[in-house]
C-alpha cells in the first residue's frame, strides 16, 4: 500500500488506487476471483461513510474482486453473526473494521481458524493472531502530532487553555487519541483544561462546542477529534463569535482542509487519519486472497501490520494534501 | 332548545323515524336480525328487552355507531345512511348511551360541546360554552355541578347528567336514552322524566330503554320487546300491556315473585363482619355496625351519599382515618384489600367495567381471579380444572351465551354483572359486599342475583348490599341502614321500614 | 414558591413584546407545573453556585435555550402525537430526511437563485409529508404508532443516506444562514423560531376546537368517535403536524450547524419522548402540557450546561442524569399530591 | 396455510428431548400467531430464492438463532413488562452493566480459582437487582415505567463506563468462555438458553398463577387489586425478572464476545420492543404472547441474515426494513380480522 499523498493523484473517489496501482505492478494485472467480506460499524458518520464508500469503489475497480457489504452495525452481536454468515458463506477474505475490537476478536479467530484470512482496519483485535493483516490509522500518534503542533504554535505560552472535542468517548481510538494528545502536551507543561465529548457527528459536534465555549470564555487552541464533527464545532465557534484560539482538526477532510487553505479561518491544521484505511485493507485482502505480495517490498509475504501515517496538514502543506481527502 | 322548531319540523302523525328489517352480525353471533322499529314525533317508545336481546346494539345502529348489515333506516319518509354518528347527530338524533361516552380527563362544559364547540375561527370560545353549559344543567335541576369540573371527578349519577346535558345541547328531534336511570336515585329519576316530559311536549320523540318495569308505567307511551336480537311484540301500549305479559315476552317464563322470601337469621348466628368506630375520611363521623352470618344488612341513601365509600373503607380499597374492620373477630390490616380478601371477603363494586371485569379476557379468567390459587399446584395453574369450575358457575348464573371461553367484554351488561358475582361465589366468603348488584341487570337476571343473594345468605354467608333501588333493599335485607351525608342517620329492620319513611329520613339528613 | 418562580422567570429569555402573552400562558401553566418549575429554579441554583457567573450569565442562558430550541420544536409536536396516546419514534429520521432533501445541490442552487425561504419550506414539506405517512398508516391502516413510526424511522434514515450519499452537505446559501442563523432583536432567529412554535403549539392545544378534540381522542376515542369527532383524520393530522415540527426543526438544525446531513437528529426520538413525559404528558392519553414540555427540554439543556460548565465526565453526567430525573418526577409528584389535598 | 408453518417448524431448530413440549407450545400459539408465522415463511422463501442454499444451510439457519438468542431472551423479560402495560427501556444498559460487573478483573480472578458459574451469576445478580430498583421505583414510589427506566438507562450505562473505565474487559475465564460459549448435543448453548428462557417464560405467563396475575394486571389493574392481588409487589417482580432476563443477556452476550463493555446492548431496548410488539403484546397491556415475540426476534434477525446474504447497500436494508415491518404487521392484522370473522 502506497503513501498516496505523496503521488500526484487524479480528483477525488479513490485516488489511492491509481497510486497503487502504478507501484504494485503486476499487482494490479487481474488474478483469481476472489469474494471479500467486509463488515463495519453503521455509516453514521462522515469519516465511516467515507471509509465504507472508498472500500466499495476499490472494490469495483477490480474485475476480479466481489464485495459482500453487510449492513454497518453498531451491534457487536449483529456484527458478529455477519462474520458468521461470512464463513457459512466460505468467503476468500474478510475486512472486517469491528465496532468493538476485543468483542469481535473470537469470531474473526473462528475465521481463521476456517482458513479465512482476516483483515483488521481501524480498531484493532485484542490478539493479533486473530487476523493476518491489520491496517490500522495511528490513533495513538494523530493524538501526539496534534498536541506537538498546539505545543509549537502556542510556543511556551504557559497556562495557556487548551480544549479537546473527542469523539465517541467509549470507544477505544478516542482513548488512545486522547492519551496521545495528553502525553505530547504534558512534554511542554501544558494540559487539556476543557474537554467535551461529541459523536462524531456534526450536530454532536455543534452541541458539544456550544457547551464548551461557554464553559471556557478564553482559550488558545483546541483539538477536535474528527473533521466531520468538526463542521459543526465551527459552526458553533461562527455563532459564538469567538477567534482567540485556533483549532486543529483530525480526519482529513476536504473541507476541513479548505478552511485551512483560506488562511482566515480558526483551523490551523488537522491531522491525517485516512479514510481510505478500509479500502487498502481490501486491497490487502485481494492480494492476501491471491497469494500475492506488497509490489515494492522484498517479502514475499504481507506485512501482518500496516499503520498509516498520521501526517500532519498545515497551510504550507494543504495543497499536497487536498486531492486525496474526503468530502466528508 | 329548538323545541318549537322541532314541532314545526315534524308532522305529529307520520313516523318520524322508521328502521326496517335490521340486522346486525358480531363476529360469532347475531346481534339483530331483521328488526323493524319506529317512533313518531313527541312519543317516549320504550324499548325492552333481556341483557344481550339487541337494545344497545339496536340504538347504536340508529345512532350511526354501528353499521348494519342489513336493512334501512327512514327518517322522515326518507332513507338515511348513517355511515358515521356524525351524520346521525347532523340529522337531529342526540344519543345518550349506556357505556357513559364521556371523556374524564375533559370539563363538562367542553364534553357537552364536544363536537359542536363553539368557537370564532377555529379558536374556542369557553366563556360561552360555560356560560350555556351552566344554562343548560340549571335547566336540569343541577345547578351545583360546575361546568369547569373534570368529568372524572363527578359521580357516574352525575356524569349521566352531564350526558344528558350534552344531548339537549344540539337541536334534537329524537333522544335516545339507553338505560339512563341505572345509575339514578328515585329523586333524579323524578327529575329526569320531568325533562323527558318537556321534551316531548315539544314534539321531540324519545327513545327509552330501562330495565325497571315501573318507570316505563310512569313515562312510556308504547313498547317493543326485543328478544335475541328479534322484536318480538311491537308497539305495545303501555296503558293496556300488564307486566305479566311483558316479562313473559322478554324472558319466555313467568316471574311472579322477583324477591325470594327472606329467611330468619338465626338466633345464636355468630357475628362475622364488625365495624367499629371506622372514620371512613376525615371530618367523617365514626361508623359501627356488625352483621351477622347469615345477615343480609343494606346499606340505603340516596346517590352520593357515602355508602361505596362506607364499603371501600370496609374492604380497603381505602384508607380509613381510623376504626377498625374485623371478621369471625380478627382484626383487617386497614388499606388492604389483600387482608381483606385472605381473610374471606369479598366485592362487587359499582363500576363493574373499570374496577371488576378483565374485559379482554376470557370468563375463565374473570371468574378465577381472586382464586386462582385454588386451581393451582405449587403454582401451575390447571386449565382443566378452572374450566370446569367456570363451568359450573355459568350453568348457576344462567349465562348468555353460556360459554366459558368467551372474553368478558362481547357479554351484555347485566351478563357481565353476574360474572363479577361469580368470582365470588368461586372463591367462597365470609362476607360479601354488593354495591349496587342489580344496576342494569333485566327483570329476569334480576330476581336470579335476589335468588342467589337470598341463597347466600341461608348458606351463612354475612352480606352487606348497597342500592339506590329502596325496594330492593327492603325486599332483600334483614336490617337496613340508612345513609345520608356521609353518616348513618337510622338504623332498623327491614320489615319496619317503608319507602316512605326512608325518603323522610335521607331528606331530613340532607337538611341538617 | 411563586416568587422563586418568577425569579427564575426574569433569567429567561422572553421577547418583550410577548410579555403579556407569556405572562398568560405561565399563569395558566405555573400551577400545574409546580414541581418542575421548582426543578428547574433547583437546577439554576446549583448552576450558580458550581459555576457562577459563567452560569448566571446572559450568553450562556442564550446557549441553553438555543440548545434547546430544536428539540423544544421536535417535543411540542411530539406533545399532540403523546396527548392521543401515541408515540413518534421516527421524528429524528423525520428531521434528518428533511434536513438532507432541502440541502442538496439543487435544492440549494434553486434557493439561491431566489430566496432561502424555499430551503426552510422543502424541510417543512418533506417533515409534513413524512408525518402525514405515519399518520396514514396509522389513522387508517390501523397499524399501532410504535411500529408505523419505527418503520419510519428505518425508511426515512435509509432514504436520507440514499438522497445525501451519506455525505454531510454543507449549505451555501448566505441567505439562509445569515436569516435563519442569525439574530432578530438580539436574540438568536432559531430561539424566535422555538417561543413561536411553542406559544402557537400552547394555542392550538389549549384554545382551539383542533386541541379540544385532540384532548377527547386522547381521553377516551370512543367517545370522541360517538360525538361525531372524525377520528381518523385527526389522528392524521396529528402526525402529519409532528412531522411539519420535525421539519422545522430540520431548518433550525441545517442553520446551527451550518448543514444538511443524514445523521441529523439521530436519537432525538428519546429526547423527546423524555421531555414531553417529563412535562407531565400522559403516555396514556389525554392529558397534555405544552409548558410542561417547554420545561421538560429546558431541564434537560440546563443539565447538560451545568454538567459541561463543570467539567464532568460523561459517565458520571449519566449516573447523575438518571438520579436527577427520578428526583424531578419524585417532586413533581409530592407536589401534585399536596395540591390536590388542600 | 398450516402446512407451510410446519415446513418452517422443521427448518428451526428444536433439541429433540423437547419434541413434544415443543409441539404444545406451538399448537397454542399457531392460531393466534398465523400472520407472523406466514410473515416469517415469506422471509424464509424470499431468502431461498435470493440466496438458495446459503440460506437454507443448517448453518446459517444456526447463525440466525444465535443473533436471536440474545435480543431473544432480554425480550422475554420484556414480554411480561408489557403485558403488565409497562415499558423498559433501561434494558441494554443492564445488560451493559451486568456485563461489566461480571467481568471486572477482581470477578474473572475469584471466578477462575472457583467456577466459572460465578460470573454468570453475578451477571444474572446485577441485572435483577437493576431490574428491582426499577420496580420498586415503579410499584411503590408510583413513577412511571417510561421514566423510571429511562432514568435506569442513563444511569446504569454511566456506572458501566465507570466501572469498566471505558475500557473493553477480555474475558479469561476459559472455564466460561468453553461452557457458555460452547455447545451442547451439538447446539450452542447460548440457544438452548434461549430455548430454555422462552419455554420457561412460556409456561410462566400461560401456566401458573404468577402468569395470571400478569395478564390481570396489565388487563385491569384495579380489577386485579379488588381481587386481592398484590399489585405492587407483582409489578415490582416484573420489572425485576425484566433484569433478570437481562443478565442473563449478558452473559450470552459476554460468551459470544467473549468481553465485558459498557457499550455492550446499545439500542437494545428499541429492539426488543420492537420484536415483542411486532409479536402481538400490546403496548397498553393485557395481552402477551411469548411465542409472538420468539417469532418476531426471529423474523428480525432473518432479516438482518438475509441482508447480509444478498450484499444490499446498506441504505435500501434500512428503507426495505421499514417497509417490511409494516407489511408484517398488515399481514397480520388482516389474519386477525379474517379468523375472527370466521
Ligand atoms: N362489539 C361487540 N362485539 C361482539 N358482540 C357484541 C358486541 N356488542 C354487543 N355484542 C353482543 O350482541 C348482543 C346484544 O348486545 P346488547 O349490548 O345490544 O344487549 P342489550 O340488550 O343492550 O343488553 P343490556 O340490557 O345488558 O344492556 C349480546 O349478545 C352481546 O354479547
Ligand atoms: N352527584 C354528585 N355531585 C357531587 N359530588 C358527588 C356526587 N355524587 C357523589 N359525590 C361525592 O362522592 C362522595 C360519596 O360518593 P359515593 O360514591 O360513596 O356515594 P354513594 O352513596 O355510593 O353514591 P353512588 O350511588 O353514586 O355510588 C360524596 O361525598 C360526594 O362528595
Ligand atoms: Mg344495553
Ligand atoms: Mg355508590
Amino acid at each position: 500500500v502506497s503513501n498516496a499523498p505523496a503521488e500526484p493523484a487524479p480528483a477525488s473517489g479513490a485516488p489511492a488506487a491509481a497510486a497503487a496501482a502504478a507501484a504494485a505492478g503486476s499487482n494490479a494485472a487481474e488474478g483469481k476471483k476472489v469474494t471479500i467480506g467486509f463488515s463495519v460499524p453503521a455509516a453514521d458518520h462522515g469519516f465511516m461513510a467515507a471509509m465504507t464508500d472508498l472500500a466499495v469503489e476499490t472494490a469495483k475497480e477490480y474485475p476480479d474482486v466481489e464485495l459482500k457489504v453487510a449492513e454497518g452495525t453498531n451491534d457487536v452481536s449483529v456484527q458478529i453473526s455477519q462474520v458468521e454468515t461470512m464463513i457459512n458463506d466460505k468467503v476468500d477474505a474478510i475486512v472486517l473494521l469491528p465496532f468493538d475490537g476485543a468483542a469481535l476478536t473470537q469470531v474473526a479467530q473462528k475465521a481463521m481458524d476456517a482458513g479465512i484470512p482476516v483483515i483488521n482496519v481501524d480498531r484493532e483485535f485484542s490478539t493479533a493472531q486473530s487476523s493476518r493483516v491489520t491496517v490500522l490509522g495511528d490513533n495513538y500518534g494523530v493524538g501526539v502530532s496534534a498536541g506537538d503542533f498546539i505545543c509549537n504554535e502556542l510556543d511556551g505560552k504557559k497556562d495557556a487553555k487548551i480544549g479537546e472535542i473527542p469523539g465517541i468517548d467509549s470507544l477505544p481510538l478516542t482513548q488512545d487519541r486522547s492519551r496521545g494528545f495528553k502525553d505530547a502536551l504534558e512534554k511542554c507543561g501544558l494540559e487539556v483544561s476543557n474537554r467535551v465529548p461529541a459523536e462524531f457527528t456534526v450536530e454532536s459536534g455543534e452541541k458539544a462546542a456550544s457547551n464548551l465555549l461557554q464553559a471556557a470564555p478564553q482559550l488558545d487552541a483546541i483539538w477536535n477529534h474528527d473533521d466531520d464533527q468538526g463542521v459543526g464545532v465551527l459552526a458553533a465557534i461562527k455563532a459564538a463569535d469567538r477567534s482567540e484560539f485556533f483549532m486543529v482538526g483530525n480526519g482529513g477532510s476536504a473541507n476541513m482542509m479548505r478552511e485551512i487553505q483560506s488562511g482566515d479561518s480558526v483551523v490551523k491544521a488537522t491531522t491525517v487519519y485516512p479514510a481510505y484505511q478500509a479500502a487498502d485493507g481490501v486491497r490487502v485482502a485481494r492480494l492476501v486472497a491471491q497469494d500475492k505480495a506488497l509490489g515494492d517490498l522484498m517479502d514475499i509475504e504481507i506485512p501482518r501490520q500496516i499503520v498509516l501515517y498520521a501526517a500532519v496538514v498545515t497551510k504550507e502543506n494543504v495543497e499536497r494534501y487536498l486531492p486525496t481527502a474526503f468530502e466528508s | 332548545m329548538s323545541d318549537d322548531e322541532a314541532t314545526g319540523a315534524a308532522p305529529s302523525r307520520a313516523h318520524l323515524l322508521e328502521m326496517r328489517g335490521i340486522e346486525k352480525r358480531f363476529p360469532g353471533i347475531i346481534a339483530l336480525q331483521d328488526v323493524s322499529f319506529e317512533v313518531s314525533a313527541g312519543e317516549v317508545h320504550c324499548l325492552l328487552g333481556q341483557n344481550g336481546a339487541g337494545k344497545s346494539t339496536l340504538i347504536k345502529v340508529l345512532a350511526g355507531a354501528h353499521r348494519p348489515n342489513e336493512g334501512q333506516i327512514l327518517l322522515d319518509g326518507k332513507e338515511v345512511g348513517f355511515s358515521s354518528p356524525d351524520d346521525a347527530i347532523k340529522a337531529g338524533i342526540g344519543t345518550m348511551y349506556q357505556e357513559l361516552d364521556l371523556v374524564e380527563t375533559l370539563t363538562v362544559a367542553e364534553n357537552i360541546f364536544l363536537g359542536h364547540e363553539k368557537s370564532r375561527g377555529g379558536f374556542s370560545s369557553r366563556r360561552a360554552e360555560q356560560l350555556e353549559a351552566a344554562r343548560l344543567l340549571a335547566g336540569l335541576g343541577h345547578p351545583e355541578i360546575s361546568p369547569d369540573m373534570e368529568v372524572g371527578s363527578l359521580s357516574a349519577a352525575g356524569q349521566q347528567i352531564v350526558s344528558m346535558a350534552r344531548a339537549l345541547s344540539r337541536e334534537v328531534r329524537l333522544i335516545i336514552m339507553d338505560e339512563p336511570s341505572a345509575v339514578l336515585d328515585s329523586e333524579e329519576v323524578r327529575n329526569l322524566f320531568d325533562t323527558v316530559r318537556r321534551l316531548t311536549a315539544g314534539g321531540v320523540a324519545v327513545i327509552y330503554i330501562s330495565h325497571r318495569l315501573e318507570e316505563i308505567r310512569v313515562i312510556g307511551d308504547r313498547i317493543t320487546v326485543l328478544k335475541d336480537g328479534r322484536a318480538v311484540a311491537s308497539n305495545l301500549p303501555v296503558s293496556e300491556t300488564p307486566n305479566v305479559e311483558l316479562i313473559k315476552l322478554m324472558t319466555g317464563r313467568s316471574i311472579t315473585n322477583v324477591f325470594p322470601p327472606v329467611a330468619a337469621v338465626a338466633p345464636d348466628a355468630a357475628e362475622v363482619l364488625s365495624v367499629t368506630d371506622l372514620v371512613v375520611a376525615p371530618g367523617h363521623e365514626p361508623i359501627s355496625f356488625s352483621v351477622r352470618a347469615g345477615e343480609v344488612l343494606g346499606l340505603a341513601g340516596l346517590v352520593g351519599s357515602g355508602r361505596s365509600e362506607i364499603l371501600g373503607a370496609i374492604y380497603g380499597t381505602t384508607k380509613p382515618v381510623s376504626g377498625a374492620v374485623g371478621i369471625d373477630g380478627r382484626k383487617l390490616r386497614p388499606g388492604s384489600t389483600v387482608s381483606a380478601v385472605n381473610a374471606g371477603m369479598g366485592l362487587c363494586p359499582e363500576e363493574r367495567k373499570s374496577q371488576a371485569l378483565l374485559l379482554d379476557d376470557t370468563l375463565v379468567a374473570n371468574f378465577t381471579l381472586a382464586s386462582i390459587g385454588r386451581y393451582a399446584t405449587a403454582g401451575f395453574t390447571s386449565g382443566k380444572r378452572e374450566y370446569q369450575a367456570s363451568m359450573e358457575q355459568v350453568r348457576k348464573l344462567e349465562l348468555r351465551p353460556a360459554d366459558p371461553a368467551r372474553e368478558a367484554r362481547t357479554l351484555s351488561g347485566g351478563n357481565q354483572q353476574k360474572v363479577v358475582l361469580g368470582r365470588w361465589l368461586s372463591h367462597g366468603c365470609r362476607v360479601l359486599l354488593l354495591d349496587e348488584p342489580s344496576r342494569g341487570v333485566d327483570v329476569g337476571a334480576r330476581s336470579e342475583i335476589y335468588n342467589l343473594i337470598a341463597g347466600l345468605s341461608r348458606a351463612g354467608i354475612a352480606i352487606v348490599v348497597v342500592s339506590s333501588e329502596l325496594e330492593e333493599v327492603l325486599g332483600l335485607c334483614h336490617e337496613v341502614l340508612v345513609v345520608s351525608e356521609n353518616r348513618i342517620v337510622h338504623r332498623a329492620p327491614a320489615g319496619e321500614l317503608s319507602e316512605h319513611q326512608i325518603l323522610d329520613l335521607v331528606m331530613e339528613g340532607t337538611t341538617l | 414558591m411563586s416568587t422563586s418562580a418568577e425569579t427564575e422567570l426574569k433569567t429567561a429569555p422572553s421577547p418583550p413584546r410577548r410579555r403579556s402573552a407569556m405572562k398568560w400562558l405561565l399563569d395558566a401553566g405555573l400551577r400545574r407545573n409546580m414541581g418542575l418549575i421548582l426543578a428547574l429554579v433547583l437546577l439554576a441554583v446549583l448552576g450558580t453556585v458550581t459555576a457562577g457567573d459563567r452560569f448566571a450569565d446572559s450568553n450562556n442562558v442564550m446557549t441553553i435555550v438555543r440548545l434547546a430550541a430544536v428539540t423544544g420544536v421536535v417535543s411540542i409536536g411530539a406533545t399532540f402525537v403523546i396527548t392521543i396516546a401515541g408515540i413518534d419514534l421516527s421524528v429524528g429520521a423525520i428531521l434528518a430526511l428533511s434536513a438532507v432533501w432541502a440541502t442538496t445541490l439543487s435544492g440549494q442552487a434553486f434557493a439561491d437563485s431566489t430566496s432561502w425561504i424555499f430551503m426552510a419550506l422543502t424541510a417543512m414539506g418533506v417533515g409534513a409529508a413524512a408525518g402525514l405517512v405515519n399518520g396514514i398508516l396509522i389513522a387508517y391502516g390501523k397499524v399501532v404508532s410504535f411500529i408505523t413510526t419505527l418503520a419510519m424511522m428505518a425508511a426515512a434514515r435509509g432514504l436520507a443516506e440514499i438522497i445525501s450519499d451519506k455525505k454531510t452537505q454543507i449549505i451555501t446559501v448566505d441567505g439562509f444562514l445569515e436569516t435563519v442563523g442569525g439574530n432578530l432583536f438580539g436574540v438568536p432567529v432559531i430561539v424566535l423560531v422555538f417561543v413561536f412554535v411553542a406559544v402557537g403549539g400552547w394555542v392550538l392545544l389549549n384554545r382551539t376546537t383542533f386541541g379540544r378534540r385532540t384532548f377527547a381522542i386522547g381521553g377516551n376515542p370512543e367517545a370522541a368517535r360517538l360525538a361525531g369527532i372524525k377520528v381518523e383524520r385527526h389522528t392524521m393530522a396529528i402526525y402529519a403536524l409532528a412531522g411539519l415540527c420535525a421539519g422545522i426543526g430540520a431548518f433550525m438544525l441545517m442553520a446551527r450547524t451550518t448543514t444538511g446531513s443524514a445523521t441529523h437528529g439521530t436519537g432525538l426520538e428519546l429526547d423527546v419522548i423524555a421531555a414531553v413525559v417529563i412535562g407531565g404528558t400522559l403516555l396514556t392519553g389525554g392529558r397534555g402540557s405544552i409548558f410542561g414540555t417547554v420545561l421538560g427540554v429546558l431541564i434537560f439543556s440546563t443539565l447538560t450546561n451545568i454538567f459541561t460548565l463543570n467539567n464532568l465526565s460523561l459517565s458520571v453526567q449519566l449516573v447523575a442524569k438518571g438520579a436527577i430525573i427520578v428526583i424531578a418526577v419524585l417532586i413533581q409528584r409530592q407536589l401534585a399530591a399536596r395540591q390536590s389535598r388542600t
